[in-house]
């Protein structure tokens, strides 16, 4: 037996609304299956089953907010219950569980002439005054409000809606953990950064002609190009993916670069490309085109949250030129890549007019050196060099 | 007679007592045309005592009166019109056509009402005198009831307070012989009300109601009583009320004969008679008198007829006093 | 099909994009991607749905030609014939 | 200039400063003289005083009521002291039909400038005839204002405003809070009658109390804080004129509203809150209104069932609890 606890999407996340469940009691489940979506200050992320087994008990309601590390399911696995989990399961029992099922069940016993009378009422929205009328204020829509919630709309209700709908992913909660990861940040890692030149016209040049032998839903963008290479750049200095650990370097063998992802109205996701060392260029290009859909939607996993081993960020696309970036604790490294400019280039003896990016590499000196940072980004530069070798 | 009897004051009783029954008998006409609403419990018979009392008052004494008080406030000198126009409901009434017949107040003649709760304006006498004594003011505050409000636990308990605390009042018992439709002896087990109120240990007389000279005599001797600090005073003045009680009252409680006899002895009769004996009758010119008076209740009806009706915007007016500043 | 509704079906097509410029005023003269804070990616998912509604496909040597909505609708109208 | 003192004496101390500064004002009712005052309101005063402003009446409240409304009407300023709300019954003639009525069915020629104050309230093991809690009742009558001092301060403060108030001012006095001790400075100036007290403040649920129940609210509100709900906490110190204005912009800012009424439940005063409350702030409400009133029996004897009718903290915190989570 094992408990599926609310996970902890994020060093700075306090608790999270389960707002579905994907499996019901009874259900097979596989690891890193997604069996719930949980809403976060970040917005609506999925969460995975970590074992395979079958869904036991169902602990915790839709719409219920639970803290971190909070009992969320029970799966029944074929581990053994060692002695705290038979501990923490008898808690359960003797507590959440006996609460929790009653607590289930008198609510619908509760709600079922209300159900019925809604019925009668043509299922006339339960709305309380004031949410009513700050509704229309905020123009937010009932009738719509009411699909997703089931039981009495409240203020509260109408203006997180509201709230939701000027801002996708609450900029305010996303905006206090960025603060608090970034002084974090700030205050632990001594940074250090280099930063180098890239000629990026023999990439755009190929790209260009690659691109346009295929059709536009096949097409690469050069962004995905540079992740390919920076994380083939990583492949060869692996000293700066993985994490900084009990005061010592640990190396992570996958490679999850976290890709700032703007969202348009403020705030930045890095969500994890998964596994990006084991994807060829089309799929890099076809994973970074499906995480940064579902990031503006709102629909990111657990594993996407909490499993980056560095961060690239590439601000090129609002004009900046260098990027000297905060590394994300405990991660010992970021990849800032600029923009792409027209800039005087010697090539031979010759002046030359070529495409430069600038690409900056922050480190954690405390897990490297500036010597394994040039390492990295002299070999981003070779490979961005030869970018059919990308492929 | 002790009382001093000149012509000047039998034109006077005689016209006040004359105002009241053609007043009244207006009244009636005007209820009965659907100008006067509400109820309205006519005086006619009792006039003696109104104007016996009142006539004999000092103007800075103070008058509670009861619901059946036309007479009493027109007695006291308030203007006919005003009285006709509040009855009528009208804005120019005394009170703006908020209290009607049962509630005529006017505080410039030191005439505090008008009301309709039976005993209820008992304890209200008492704290006027209580107020003059206290602030050193040498007035009288004069109470009127019917022997219905003998009945009532605030006579008794104002009777008591007054003779208590000694306080400048003068109770007027005007007893008709009917709590509305219930005899006196049907109510009460001594009927005597002079008696009961002596037992309070209020100098107390029982004196006849229908002769406006033995009211105005008595009201005398009780104001001097009263004004030596001795107390306060009760009369009972027995008397009738020659109409129902109310408009809408088949009178099934009463002999007809019964009132057929008191009419005979009715105040303006007897006064008549009186005059006749003291030779003074031929002096008053009783007609002139009569068109007097039948000028001023026409000049009030007209006054009435062509009043104004309160606005509804100020229907909330006069429930708290206005704001003063602190 | 004219280049009105050409503009129009861009602009419903901005929105689908970026739904949270909904109620926003797109500028015809401005550049696309400075001006609503459009990046590469959602460029390239706004040729690419423009290319299933109208079923033309822009090269990206010609992107420079598609940069505004009044020269994007220019681009469509001509190559839709 | 503040100082401690106890709600009993701080009253007396009012009604000496009246006393002193207005030869008009004088004080009866029963055994407020020798006796010194059945709650001892009065003790000391008849010496200071005399019998002549000191005035011991008979048992006669209608009598001395109604003397009061005579002598308000003739230029004193009476206050009249009915032992408790339930004798007030004997004298609900006088208030009622000519304290009330008499500036309107005079046309303003006459004003009632009387002050009645009497002990309510139950909790003292007293029975049915001597608990009641009619503040909310006298509340009903145009006319009349009726005021709740809850504190120290209001016990004292209260007594000049209604004196200098030109028309008649019920003042309940709950028998429970004679001993209570709190501050007073009588250089404060007094908020002024009709006006409600935010005596604590807060965000998520209004709680309307008067009187001694201001003080179970206050404690229920201690209870609510440790538990993350900020309640606010208004005094409506006065029942009649009601201080809407207060009420409604505290239901603005908290959207959720309960009441505290020492009253049965039907037709109280409550009941009326709730009632403006629809009519006034109806689309600030996030959820239905609820109250604590005293059960609908007559009051018991025994302690258990007495203490079981009344409203208290923990029936405060529970109906707070379900207002808030009736989402």
């Amino acid at each position: 037996m094992s408990i599926f606890k609310m996970p902890s999407l994020g060093a700075d996340m306090e608790s999270g609304r389960l707002m579905e469940w994907k499996v019901k009691e009874g259900d097979r489940v596989k690891k890193d299956q997604v069996i719930a979506e949980v809403e976060t200050s970040k917005g609506v992320i999925e969460i995975e089953v970590f074992e395979d087994g079958v869904v036991d008990k169902i602990l915790v309601k839709p719409g219920t907010e639970t803290p971190v590390g909070a009992p969320l399911a029970l799966i029944r696995t074929e581990k053994e219950n060692s002695e705290d989990l038979l501990k923490e399961l008898e808690a359960l029992q003797g507590t959440a569980l006996k609460e929790e099922t009653p607590a289930s069940e008198t609510p619908e016993e509760a709600s079922a002439p209300e159900e019925k009378m809604e019925e009668e009422a043509e299922r006339r929205i339960r709305v309380t005054p004031v949410a009513r009328k700050r509704a229309r204020e905020l123009g937010v829509d009932l009738e719509k409000l009411a699909s997703t919630i089931k039981r009495k709309i409240g203020l509260r209700d109408v203006e997180a809606a509201a709230a939701k709908a000027a801002q996708p992913a609450k900029p305010d909660g996303m905006r206090q953990a960025i603060a608090k990861a970034m002084s974090r940040s700030n205050a632990e890692i001594p940074h250090y950064y280099l930063s180098t030149s890239i000629n990026m016209t023999p990439a755009l040049s190929w790209l260009e002609a690659e691109n346009s032998k295929r059709s536009i839903k096949e097409r690469i963008l050069p962004a995905a190009l540079v992740i390919r290479a920076v994380v083939k750049a990583l492949q060869a200095v692996p000293e700066l993916n993985g994490f900084w650990k009990d005061d010592a370097l640990q190396v992570s063998d996958a490679i999850h670069p976290g890709i700032a992802i703007a969202l348009r109205k403020g705030g930045l996701i890095t969500p994890a490309l998964i596994d990006a060392q084991e994807k060829n260029l089309d799929e890099t290009m076809a994973a970074f085109r499906d995480l940064i859909t579902r990031t503006r939607s709102g629909k990111l996993r657990g594993s996407e949250m909490t499993k980056q081993t560095i961060v690239i960020t590439n601000l090129g696309d609002l004009g900046v030129e260098r990027v000297y970036g905060v590394i994300y604790p405990p991660q010992v490294a970021l990849v800032g890549l600029g923009r792409i400019v027209d800039a005087p280039w010697v090539e031979g003896d010759a002046l030359a007019i070529r495409k430069v990016m600038q690409a900056t590499l922050a480190g954690d000196h405390r897990a490297t050196d500036g010597r394994t940072g040039a390492l990295f980004l002299d070999k981003l530069n070779q490979l961005l060099q030869k970018p059919e070798e990308l492929l | 007679m002790s009382l001093k009897l000149n012509v000047d004051r039998a034109k006077d009783y005689y016209h006040q007592m004359l105002l009241i029954r053609r007043f009244e008998e207006k009244c009636v006409e005007l209820y009965s045309a659907e100008k006067i609403r509400g109820f309205l419990h006519l005086y006619i018979g009792e006039e003696a005592v109104a104007t016996g009392v009142i006539r004999t008052l000092d103007e800075e004494d103070a008058i509670v009166a009861t619901y059946r008080e036309h007479g009493h406030a027109l007695v006291r000198g308030i203007p006919a019109d005003r009285v006709m126009a509040e009855l009528y409901g009208k804005a120019e009434g005394i009170s703006h056509g908020r209290g009607g017949s049962m509630h005529l107040f006017d505080v410039s003649k030191r005439f505090y009402g008008g009301y309709a709760i039976v005993g209820g304006g008992l304890p209200l006498a008492v704290g006027m005198a209580l107020a003059d004594r206290r602030l050193n003011r040498d007035r009288v505050t004069v109470c009127f009831f019917g022997d219905g409000a003998v009945a009532e636990g605030e006579f008794h308990e104002a009777l008591n307070l007054a003779a208590l605390w000694q306080l400048p009042v003068l109770f007027v018992c005007e007893n008709n012989l009917y709590g509305m439709g219930t005899a006196l002896k049907y109510a009460e087990s001594e009927t005597n009300i002079a008696h009961k109120a002596k037992s309070y240990n209020i100098t107390s007389h029982q004196i006849d109601g229908m002769d406006v000279i033995a009211v105005a005599d008595a009201t005398e001797k009780a104001l001097k009583h009263i004004h030596s600090g001795k107390g306060p005073v009760f009369l009972e003045c027995l008397t009738y009320r020659f109409r129902a009680h109310s408009m809408f009252d088949a009178e099934l409680y009463r002999d007809k004969k019964e009132v057929e006899k008191w009419r005979e002895k009715g105040p303006l009769v007897t006064f008549r008679k009186k005059l006749e004996e003291a030779g003074l009758w031929s002096q008053i010119d009783a007609d002139t008198i009569e068109k007097e008076v039948e000028a001023v209740i026409e000049d009030a009806v007209a006054f009435a007829e062509n009043g104004t009706w309160e606005d509804i915007a100020d229907l909330e007016k006069y429930v708290y006093s206005p704001e003063v500043a602190s | 099909m004219t280049k009105e509704e050409i503009k129009t079906t861009i602009k419903e097509t901005i929105y689908e994009i970026a739904p949270e410029l909904e109620g926003e005023e797109i500028p015809e003269d401005d550049n696309i991607q400075r001006s609503l804070e459009i990046d590469s990616y959602d460029f390239l998912n706004l040729l690419t749905e423009l290319n299933d509604k109208l079923g033309v496909e822009v090269p990206e040597s010609d992107y420079a030609k598609v940069d505004t909505v009044a020269n994007m609708a220019d681009y469509f109208a001509e190559h839709m014939q | 200039m503040s100082s401690e003192t106890t709600y009993r004496e701080a009253m007396r101390e009012a009604i000496r400063t009246a006393m002193q500064e207005d030869e008009r004002v004088f004080l009866a009712g029963e055994d407020v003289g020798r006796y010194g005052g059945s709650y001892a309101v009065s003790m000391g005063l008849l010496e200071e005083f005399g019998p002549e402003r000191i005035v011991d009446t008979p048992l006669c409240e209608s009598g001395f009521t109604g003397a009061g409304i005579g002598a308000a009407m003739n230029g004193m300023r009476p206050i009249i002291e009915i032992m408790t709300v339930n004798f007030s019954l004997l004298a609900l003639d006088q208030i009622m039909n000519n304290a009330a009525t008499l500036q309107h069915m005079s046309a303003g020629q006459i004003n009632v400038p009387i002050v009645i104050r009497m002990a309510t309230g139950a909790g003292k093991q007293l029975a049915a005839q001597h608990s009641h809690s009619l503040e909310g009742w006298y509340a009903h009558i145009p006319g009349l204002k009726v005021l709740t001092p809850a504190t120290v301060q209001d016990a004292h403060d209260m007594i000049g405003l209604a004196l200098a108030d030109p028309d008649p001012v019920l003042i309940f006095e709950n028998a429970l809070l004679y001993n209570a001790k709190g501050t007073l400075d009588i250089t404060l100036k007094p908020l002024p009658i009709g006006k409600a007290k935010v005596e604590k403040e807060g965000k998520d649920i209004t709680i309307l109390a008067y009187g001694i129940n201001l003080f179970k609210a206050l404690e229920a509100a201690e209870t609510l804080e440790k538990e993350g709900i900020d309640a606010e906490v208004i005094d409506l110190r006065s029942l009649r004129p009601l201080d809407d204005e207060t009420i409604m912009a505290s239901v603005k800012k908290t959207h959720r509203v309960m009441i505290v009424d020492e009253g049965w439940k039907s037709g109280s005063i409550s009941a009326e809150i709730m009632a403006r409350i629809n009519e006034q702030a109806f689309y600030e409400l996030d959820a239905p209104m609820g109250r604590v009133c005293t059960m609908e029996v007559p009051i018991p004897y025994a302690r258990h069932l007495e203490e079981a009718a009344l409203p208290n903290p923990a029936k405060i915190v529970a109906m707070a609890h379900k207002v808030m989570e009736d989402a």
